[in-house]
Parts: C-alpha cells; structure tokens; sequence
C-alpha cells in the first residue's frame, strides 16, 4: 500500500497553488458579490491550461490524467474560492465520455457547459449556468443537452453561479444513463469536496495565524483551551477529509466498486467539517470575523452553499450507510465479497 | 407556582392587546432580531413606534416616574411585553438605551442627567450606545486605551472605540475612557456621557457578513465632554461599568427572549413546508424541530424563573449569563433549520417564494453570538463567579490585576 | 406570573432531601449490582411517608398534594438513585383516579403495583415490576390489572427494577381508558425527568467539587477551560432542566392542555442533560470515575437506562414538533389559541 | 498512490488467509477489543493465539530477527494485521508490550536486555506492563512520586503505581521513578525494566464500572532492581518516556484502527435489527449508521497515510495523536447505536436475545476516552507541537519546568 501522493503530484499542486492564488481569491468572491458574472479566473482560462478537461482522455482533447490529479488541482482551487467549478468538468468528461465532438469542443474552451440537477422543463439551483451556452441534463432515462432559459437565483456564494434552467432545446446523447449519470455525480461528489478541503483547510489556517498572534487578556488566544481545541479538532477533521477525498479520487479510477461508498463519505464529511472550519474561524476571530471586509465570511458562503450541493450531508450519510448494509449483507449471503 | 394572570394583569393584558390592535399601522412588526437592515428609514419606524409605546405608557413601567418611566411592577412590564411579542411588534430599536445606558445612568447618574435624559431615551428621542469596546482590545475591557484628560473646560477624549451598536442613529453614548494611566488596568478608568454630534466624533459604520451596517467604529479626536457629564466618580469607570454589563447580559438573552428568528415563526414556516418534503427528510426535519423548539422552551421557562427573581426585587446576578448560551444555539439552529426546510432553496439567498429570512438570519447569527459576551466569556463569568471554579491562571501577584477583568467580562 | 416554589415547598423538597440521603444512595445502588431485589428505601417506606400518595386524594387515603409537590420529592429521590420509582406511584394515582378500594390500597402500601408498558401478554421491560404482586396495564382500550409471571433483566442500573412480564391473570379496571393511559404516561415523564434531574444535579456537583480540589500540571483542573467550560454547560443544562420540569409539573395541575408538550420537553431534555452530565463527570474525574467503586457509574447507568424509558429523546422530541406544529396550524385557522 | 498488492503481498496475504482458516481453532476471535473480562482464562487464549501467529512468522514483522523479529516491512505486517482483522481474530493481549515496552527496549534497552526479552514478548510468552501513573498524577507524568533509590545491591523503588493495564498477568513492566530528587519535575527520573513477580510487587486489580479488572494498582514496597535493568541513562527517564508516549499514540488509535467494537459487527447487527424499526427510527438510525461508518472510515483512511509515513521510515509523531480522538468518538457512537437499535432491550445489560455486547462496549467506552491520554491532552499536543499554537499558560521561568510535559503528554 502506498497512501501518498507523489513528488510529480505534488509539483503539480504547488503549480496549482500558485495559479490560483494569483488568478482567484477571497477578494474576487467579495467582488462578485455586488457585481453578477463569472468566478475568477472563469472557464476560459481554465480550460487553456487544462484544468478542466484533466479527466479528458488525450485522444478527445484533454490531458487524460486520473481523477485524483484533478481532485489535487480542486483542492488549490477551493483555498481560493476559485469559479467555476472544476466538479462541472469533471462530471461533463464522464458525461460525455463517448461524444468525441463535444468533448474536444470543451476541452479546447469552444463549448459552455453546465450540468443541470433535477427536471430539464424546470431545474433546482444548478452550478455554474452562469456564462454556460448549453445545458446537460438527465430526462428520464436519457442524458440530453439543449439551450436554455437562466434565472439566476440571489446568491449566498456568488462563485457558484447557481441558477434555475428550463431547457429550451433538447438533443439526446446518450439514452440509458442513468448508470452514467450516477457515476459522473459520485465524480463530481468527489471534486466538491476536494475543493471544500481546500477551502476548509485554508479556513484553519487563517484561524491558526490570527489565534498566533491575537492577544487578550494578556495571553494569545491560541493559549486558551477554548480556542484551541477548536481548532484541534477543526485541524484533525481537514486532515481526516483529504485522506476520504483522495482515496475517492483513487477509487474513481482504480476501484469503482468502492467509489459510491467513498464518494459519499467524502461529501458528506466535508459538509459538516467545511462549515465547522467557518463557523469556528468566525468564531475565533470575533467581531473583525463579522465584517464584510475580512474573507472570514467568503468562505463561510461557500460553506453554507456547497454542503447542500449535488445531496447534503444527510443524502451520503444515508448512500454510506445503505452501499454498507447491502454489501455486507451480500457478502453475509455469499454473493460478493465485502469492499 | 401561578402562571395565571392577577385580574388587574388581566385586565392590562386586554388593555394593551386592544390598544395592539387598534394601532396595529402606527407600529412595526417583524419575524426576529436583526433581519432587516437598520437603516435611517427602518429606524425611524422602529423610533416611531417606540415613541407610540412610550405614550400608551407601555415602555420603562418599572423605571421611575420622575424621570418618565410608568412606577409599574415587573410583572405588568412582563404582560405588556408578552402581548408585545404575541401581535409581533418589533423589538425596541432603543434596546441598548433601555437594556444598558439607561439603568446605568439609573444607577450612577446626577439628578441633572437622569432628568435631561432618561424621558427621551424611553421615548427614543434620542438613541443611544455603548462606547465600551476597541480596535486592540476584544473582550478584554481593562486594556483600553482611549485617553480622557482633565482640562479646564472639561475632559479631552482622544481614541477609538469599535462594534459600536447603531452608533449613526445615535444621539448620546456611554464611554469608558482612560483617566489614569499609572494605576493598574482596570482601575484607572472613568465612564462618561458623550453626545455623539460634539465636534471631534466621527461614525463610520461597519458592513457585516450579513449586509447590514450595525456596527459603527467611532473615531473620538480631542472631543470635549464637560465634567458634569461624567457618570460616577473619576477613576471609578470599572465599578459603573459592571452596571452595563450586568444589564447587558439581562438584556442578551438572560430572561429567556430570542435572539433571532421568533420560534413561532419556525414553527409556522415548518407547517408551511414540511409537506413539501419527503418522508425520510420530514422524519428528520420533525427531530430537529423538536430540538430548537425543546432549547427554546428551555431557555424561556428559565427566563420566566430569572423575571421572577427579579420581581422579588433582586439584581441580575452572574448566572444571568447562562440564558445567552442557549439563546445563541437556538438563534443558530433555528436559522439552520429555516432554511434547510427551503430544500433546493437554502442554496441561494432568496427562495423563489421570495422568503429571504433563513438565509439573512444564518448570516447574522455570528454577530449575535458575540454581542454581549461570547460563550467563552459567559462559561468564564458562570464557571467562577456562580460555580466557584478557579480562575483560568494562577493568582499570582502579577496576575491579579487582570483578574478581575477576566472574571466579569 | 410568579414561576417559583414557595417556603413551604422549599421546606418540604429539604425533608425529601435530608430522608433520601439516610435512606438511599448510590452505595445501596452498587449493592443491588450484586445482589437483585427492591431498591432502597423501597416501596413500603415510601408508601408510609406518603411519597408514594402524593398525588392522590385524602378521599382515597392519599396526600392530595399537586405534582408539583411529587415533582420536587422525586428531584430529592434521583440525587439518592432511590427505588422504586415515583413514577410507578403518579402512574398509578391517574390510572386508578376512580377506583377507590385500590388507590387507598396503594395509599397504604398494602397494594404493590407496577405499570406495564407494552402488551399485557409479554410486556415490554417495565419499572418497578420487582416486588410489585399486581400489574396495571392497557389491553387495547382497556385498563387491566392482574398477577403475573415476571422475567427479570439482567440490569444495567438495578434500581430501576426492570423485568418482563406477562398477566396470568386480568381484570378490567377501566373501558375507553385510551387518554387516561396517555395523561398518565406524560405525568410519570414528569416525575421521570425530575428524578433524572436530581441525578444529573448531583452528578455535576460531584464533577465541581473534584474539579476544585484535583490538581494536575500545577493547577486545580477546574481552571482549565475544557474542564471548565464543559461542567458550566452541565450546569446550565441542569438548571434549564429544571425549569421545564417545574413547568410540567405545574401545568399537571393547572394547564392540562400544556402538559403533553411539556412533559414531552421536560423527558426529551432530561435524556440528553443527564447523560451528557454523567460522561462529564466520569470524564473529569480521570481513572477513578471509570472505577466500580466510585459512585459515578451509578449515576451513568440510571442515565442509560432512564433516557430510554417511557419514550427515548426522538420519540419526545418528535411529539414536541409534532403537539406544536399541530397547535400553531389550529390557531392559523382559527380553530385554537397557540399554547 | 496505489492500494493494489505487488504479487509478493499478494502471495503473503493468500498465504495467510489459508493459514488462518487451518488454524481457526487455536486462534482467539471476537468482535472488539474491551468486551470481554480479561480473567485468567481468555489471557491464556489469547496468549496462546499470539503464540501461535508469533510461530506462523506472524508478529513483530518489522522488528529486527536478531531478537525474534521477522526482518519484514510495514507493509507485510500491514497485510498480516488486514487478513487478522478480516478473519475476526482477537487483536493481540500482549498489546502494551508490542506498543510500547517493545519499542522502548529496541531504542533505548541494552543488548543483554533486547536479548532475554524481545523475542517472548512478542510470543507473549512474557506479557508486559507500564508503570507509568501514580494516584496523585492522572496525566501529569513528571508530578511521580514513585523513588529509585541506588544501593550497592541495585536501585530501591519505593511507591504506588495506577491504571496499571493487565498487570496482573504480566512478568516484566517498565517502571518510571524517581531518581534524583533534587532536579527540576520532569528531570531525575530514571526507567527500568521491573519483574513483576520480585519480592515487594503486589498487584491489586480494580474493578471498573464495566465489571472488568484490566486496570491494577501496583505497590512497590522496597523493590530491588539490579541496575542492568535500567533502560537509559540515570535521570534521563523522561526523554525515554517519550519513546513509550509516541508509540502508545501510535498504537491506541494513530494507525486508525478501531477501539471499541468492530464496526462491521455493528453493520452486520444493523443489518439484523433495522427491519425491526418503525421507519421513522429507521431513519434516524440509518443516518446514524452513516455517521458512524464516515467517521471510521476517515480515522482509517488517515490511519493508511500515516503508515505509509512509516513504511518510509518516518517515525510517529505528534500527529498520530489526532487519530485517537476520532477513534474514540466512533467507539462511542458505536456501542450507543448498537445499544439503540436493541430497540426496547436496550435498557437491559443482555437483550433477550442474549445479545451483551453493547451495553458492556458503552460501559467500556470511558476506560478506552482514557488510556493512551485524554481528549484534552491529545488536543494541547496537537495544538501545542503539531499547530504552534502557544502553551497553556505563559512561560514564566516558574512555569517553564512544566511545560515540555504540558506538551507531551
């Protein structure tokens, strides 16, 4: 068993890193906030340096990397509350994996894509419609895309470009999808909650800085077991998430009977530690953490948007569980083994 | 043990209930605390309705009639504020006037301050706030530095105060200043009454995570505040200070009040929006229901046995603290809760029924949490000075000047 | 609205206090452990200081006293984990509120009954079965009292004379006694939760008198915050508890329309503060709390057990939202005024 | 990253899976740790299973064959413990030896002493205690009052140990105590290896609210060790502590496996009793599961990283601490879920159908919160070592002799 990213892997990251902080960041959110548009650095230029068509097999245009890769790159996207995001990739590659045209037409930034939940007549929120020209979705059995009509929603999280969609036009794809359809959600599962790692770990580490150097009452804050232990656990529980976020990636690629499980756990972890990380930052920084001026509360609005994306937690706990009971019964029964 | 009204309650209970109802447009209603934006407009109406109040003789019942209050009992203030709430009028916009600045001008003032400006504060006149807290200092009181210095027309304030509640509504402030820089941290220190438009007094209010402009940095540059506004002796600002505070935590969630949305108003939205979801995800809803609403019952019956206490004549004490606690937890489970029964909804600020409430609550509830003490604050006060645990270092001689503060705040 | 206990209330609650301390206590609960049978100070006892009649009519041989009044001997009784329960006696004093032969049997303690939840033909595991010669219990809509065959549990907490039974022998007491059996049930969440609110006070002040005296590192450990911090949230608990319990009690008597939601909050809030406050008090306490010779477990096995009887926290939780959401729909519509 | 065998783990792990099933019989099985009463005759099956793994060349793969070792890697013995844990074997009684007796004497034991002890400690034919907490110390290690006293004829120990686990079934333990009296509190302390069975040793098990005796006290009356038997240097006790301390992070909860009972017993229970649920319980109950399992799942996960941090040689570090928290968290949201989904049986130690599991795992799960630190010295490590954060208290020279064990332990 080898747990571990490797030094190419990491290499990559850190270009990642770097990218982002420089092209994205708390203070875009803000921006956009009173502005309505496209997330920085948006999905032009994420597709020129490969981003978003990571999972892409080269012959289709892409890079044809495995999905953890792209998880790693998520994971510096959400530190900087980067748009759009990288799971709309990453669930249009499995989408539309035999669709060779389209696919180069994403790949190449040619085609807009956003990926609709719920009924095409009428979506529920969806991401990243903003600045999408064509909408993928699941009608009835069969995976369709069109054009459509966007009402943008007021937003909590403006980086998520969340709008309802009523397709306007309607060609199938791909008929029998659902398989398909299930699969690139558990993929696009594990890239949210890449980013929320991401976002969450960036959230403990401002916290971390500001318990450092903050005194009161004649001691630092990060003295007192109260602040702390908070951020003990919120510390733990960022660290605990990459290992579900990379062995769901891993699973994506190498195990796809334990993705669902994995996927789920991932999700459904990140929803509550995310939004912990936050709410504790907050907390933490007191009322300089209230104010709109501090980034505190940018990735609190993400936080409280991307734990009810694509199922909240309790959807995946109940996925988790349920996979869990019938694989083991099935193994009790003879008829597999257990994951 | 009696819950029921005496028949004077009663009949005060149907008096304000028909005069609710008769000026039911003269007065503004809401769902909770801190949804809407306190701008000028909002906050003439909320003044405008406190005014209205304060003529039916339905504000400060218990504060002396020599200065405009009504001579009345807690537990007719107790009615009118049960019927307040019933018919959903919005809370007092005067609320630190009332809950702070008022009882410690009360308690520490001149005949001269309590005549000139109690009556307009109970009226909100004029509104006021609370100058305590600053850029360096947090929860930490006693590290303030904002200097007043003795001249001969009276006492020049130079510093910066911050998270000043509705400061650009306000007419009149507290201030807690720095008078001796020599002597230890929380002696030293002299409570003033500062009059907001003096000349040197510059508010700049503070946008929050939720939109709304509540908190104020106020600027305060060679401002001049005469000696006879002084509140209490020189030197002795820590003394009238604990006043406040002791006030303020009756006043944040200590009687049992919500701090956030009204449970009623849950409790309908729920009605309204359970059906819509699906089996497992009612089952789900209906615990978690159960549990804000269990909290809330818990903290307002606790509430109810503190308004006793205090009708037998006692001060609010330490464990007032305690009610906060919850208060905060149920204002942040409630808002959770409204919103997640939005389903696809509680994704966007705004559901397509228009309801923009759980959203707008979810994000002001940091700030509730911390205005009034924070919970380590509250667990600090209640552990050592109800429960007598030790304080959170040793007392050593270079300790024990920070103690008291660490203690009380 | 005077939401206090009077002096002579208070006088009495310190009679309970000052007879359970002698009478009961967690040793005579480890006792029991060893060696099965009634709990201390047992029924008779109870039954000749009138505890066990409170609530029932001087016409009948009994106090004729409120439940409020039991409410505050039951808080005294959960400090000394004293058996067997008041709850079995409140019970009783409604189910049988017209037949005065037996109520004035029970007064007088030549009657020892138990309430059976669940079938009469096996019931569910019930209170106080042990000792008990005769068992109420609802078959269909009837009010039954027999003999029976019982089968002991084997006990987590031994006071709480758990067993099966089942009737060999059945006499109706009552017809339609549907919402006899209902107020009942919610009279002895009451006396329930009072019990339970003693338990639990007394478990948080054996935490703060250990917190004050045991150093580590230097220092009483109650000066550390997370020590700290958690005895004043048991604390705080507590004395909420007891607000909702007064309350119940209270609206027994005066406010029957409040009582199903009361009792409901009261039963519902008392599982989870009293738990929770034994698992602080053995958690501070270090090793020696987890020792069979400290009382401390006594406590936690009460807190197990209780949080389960009579409905657990979801079922009470759930009847609260439910008697709420269903008052708040009538006044909507005219049909009510909200409690 | 790769989960995947090589072909020689491959070959490892069938041979070991065929080796467990034609040994059934002599191997101890069982659903968790801590559930059982650990008398007299379950150690000595227990003793005998490890016997019989340690002759497979099952135990103590990674530990050098010079003493008894097998010359393996992490990896292999990873694979061992996989197809252990899959065959439901009991985890192995000679526990404190393997975690952290083992790995002191390796570091810091004599050639003699590696010599005579490793090999059957790991066998267990030996089983192994640590001596360790004193009654007035809980977790503050160096406060020791246990003393070494040096004689001609070898080091005199006077004192008291506690929450001496299975100590009674033990031959040798590793003993702290007080060397030099004189030197600052986590200085002059001096480690040794101590016969249980020496003149002066008595051992007295506690009983523990589960029923179980695991825990002892020990009284060391006059004890003479010759000094051969010390593991380090004189006063240098401490720093040789430390070794133990990592190693018991690492072994209770770092390397993410499970403390309480196994979570696919609680699965397969799961499986048997939710059809028997109203489906609101089975609601609440299957989003408890999932709670559970996401939690185990993510303590084991990281338990993976962190041995794959060791297969490349690293030695534990503070962070393994972290995996403890969570592992007893989900040990008590396991036993209390298994407890609940008994449904009415489970206010009852044995449900009628003679399930007893989880009202002793809940009882058990205290003991589990303690051993190998508390939550809140965990917490301070990690905050303190791993995040930076500053200590508890300020580093006044008074202080400062306290705070590297306010750190490690």
């Amino acid at each position: 068993m080898d747990f571990d990213i490797d030094d190419e892997q990491r290499n990559f990251a850190q270009h990642a890193r770097d990218f982002f902080s420089e092209q994205a960041g708390p203070e875009h959110a803000r921006t956009l906030l009173a502005a309505p548009g496209e997330a920085a650095p948006g999905r032009r230029v994420l597709a020129e340096l490969g981003f978003s068509s990571l999972t892409i097999p080269e012959d289709f245009g892409g890079v044809g990397a495995e999905l953890l890769n792209m998880a790693l790159v998520a994971e510096q996207a959400g530190r900087q509350l980067a748009g759009p995001s990288l799971t709309t990739a990453a669930r249009v590659a499995v989408l539309l994996a035999d669709d060779a045209d389209r696919l180069a037409a994403f790949s190449e930034g040619r085609l807009s894509l956003a990926v609709l939940d719920g009924p095409p007549s009428g979506s529920r929120p969806s991401m990243d419609v903003v600045g999408a020209t064509h909408f993928l979705a699941l009608d009835g059995d069969d995976l369709v895309i069109g054009e459509g009509r966007v009402t943008l929603g007021e937003p909590i999280d403006a980086t998520r470009g969340l709008g309802y969609v009523e397709l306007t036009s309607s060609e199938v794809v791909a008929q029998d999808a659902q398989a398909r359809w299930a699969r690139a959600r558990q993929v696009a599962c594990v890239i949210l909650a890449a980013e929320g790692l991401g976002a969450a770990d960036r959230a403990v580490e401002i916290g971390l800085e500001y318990a450092k150097t903050r005194e009161t009452f004649g001691r630092q804050i990060g003295a007192y077991q109260a602040v702390k232990h908070r951020l003990v656990d919120d510390w733990v529980a960022v660290n605990q998430l990459r290992s579900l976020v990379w062995w769901a990636a891993w699973a994506a690629d190498h195990a796809p009977d334990q993705l669902p499980i994995a996927a789920s756990a991932a999700k459904a972890y990140c929803a509550g530690t995310f939004e912990t990380a936050c709410e504790t930052l907050i907390h933490v920084l007191g009322g300089i953490g209230f104010t709109w001026e501090h980034d505190a509360h940018l990735y609190w609005r993400r936080a409280k948007v991307d734990r009810l994306l694509l199922g909240d937690e309790s959807e995946h706990l109940a996925a988790v569980a349920t996979c869990t009971l019938h694989a083991a019964d099935a193994a009790a029964t003879g008829e597999l083994q257990p994951i | 043990m009696n819950f029921d009204d005496t028949p004077e309650q009663a009949r005060l209970r149907a008096e304000v209930r028909q005069f609710l109802a008769a000026h039911h447009d003269e007065l503004a209603h809401g769902d909770g605390a801190y949804l809407e934006e306190p701008g000028h407009e909002r906050v003439d109406e909320l003044r405008r309705t406190q005014a209205v109040l304060f003529d039916a003789g339905y504000m400060g019942l218990t504060w002396p009639e020599e200065y405009g209050g009504g001579g009345g009992t807690n537990a007719q203030q107790a009615v009118i504020n049960e019927e307040l709430h019933r018919a959903r009028v919005a809370g007092p916009v005067g609320h630190v006037g009332l809950g702070m600045c008022g009882p410690t001008i009360l308690r520490h003032g001149s005949e001269d301050q309590k005549q000139r400006y109690i009556r307009r504060l109970l009226r909100a006149d004029d509104m006021w706030c609370q100058l305590f807290s600053e850029p360096g200092g947090g929860s930490d009181l006693a590290a303030l530095r904002t200097k007043a210095t003795r001249h001969d027309d009276g006492w020049h304030v130079q510093g910066q105060k911050v998270w000043t509640t509705l400061a650009q509504h306000c007419r009149f402030g507290i201030l807690l200043a720095r008078t001796n820089p020599e002597a230890a941290r929380h002696r030293g220190l002299t409570m003033f009454v500062i009059d907001m438009e003096a000349p040197g007094v510059t508010v700049r209010p503070l946008r929050q995570m939720n939109g709304h402009h509540s908190f104020n940095e106020v600027f305060l540059d060679d401002v001049v505040i005469a000696d006879s506004e002084r509140l209490g002796d020189v030197d002795d600002g820590w003394r009238v200070a604990l006043t406040t505070l002791m006030n303020e935590r009756m006043a944040v969630g200590g009687g049992g009040g919500e701090l956030g949305v009204r449970s009623d108003v849950l409790v309908s939205h729920a009605n309204r929006l359970l059906p819509r979801l699906s089996e497992e995800r009612r089952v789900l809803a209906v615990e978690a229901l159960g549990r804000v609403l269990v909290e809330s019952l818990a903290a307002r019956y606790s509430g109810y046995r503190l308004q006793t206490t205090l009708e037998k004549g006692e001060h609010p004490g330490p464990e007032s603290s305690a009610g906060k606690l919850t208060a905060v937890r149920v204002a942040h489970a409630t808002a959770d809760l409204g919103l997640r029964l939005l389903g696809e909804d509680a994704v966007l600020a705004r559901s397509r029924d228009g309801d923009w409430r759980w959203a707008s609550a979810a994000a002001s509830t940091p700030g509730i949490a911390l205005a009034g003490g924070t919970d380590e604050i509250l667990r600090n006060i209640v552990g050592e000075r109800v429960l007598g645990l030790p304080p959170d270092r040793p007392r050593t001689p270079a300790a024990a000047t920070a103690t008291p503060i660490a203690e009380s705040r």
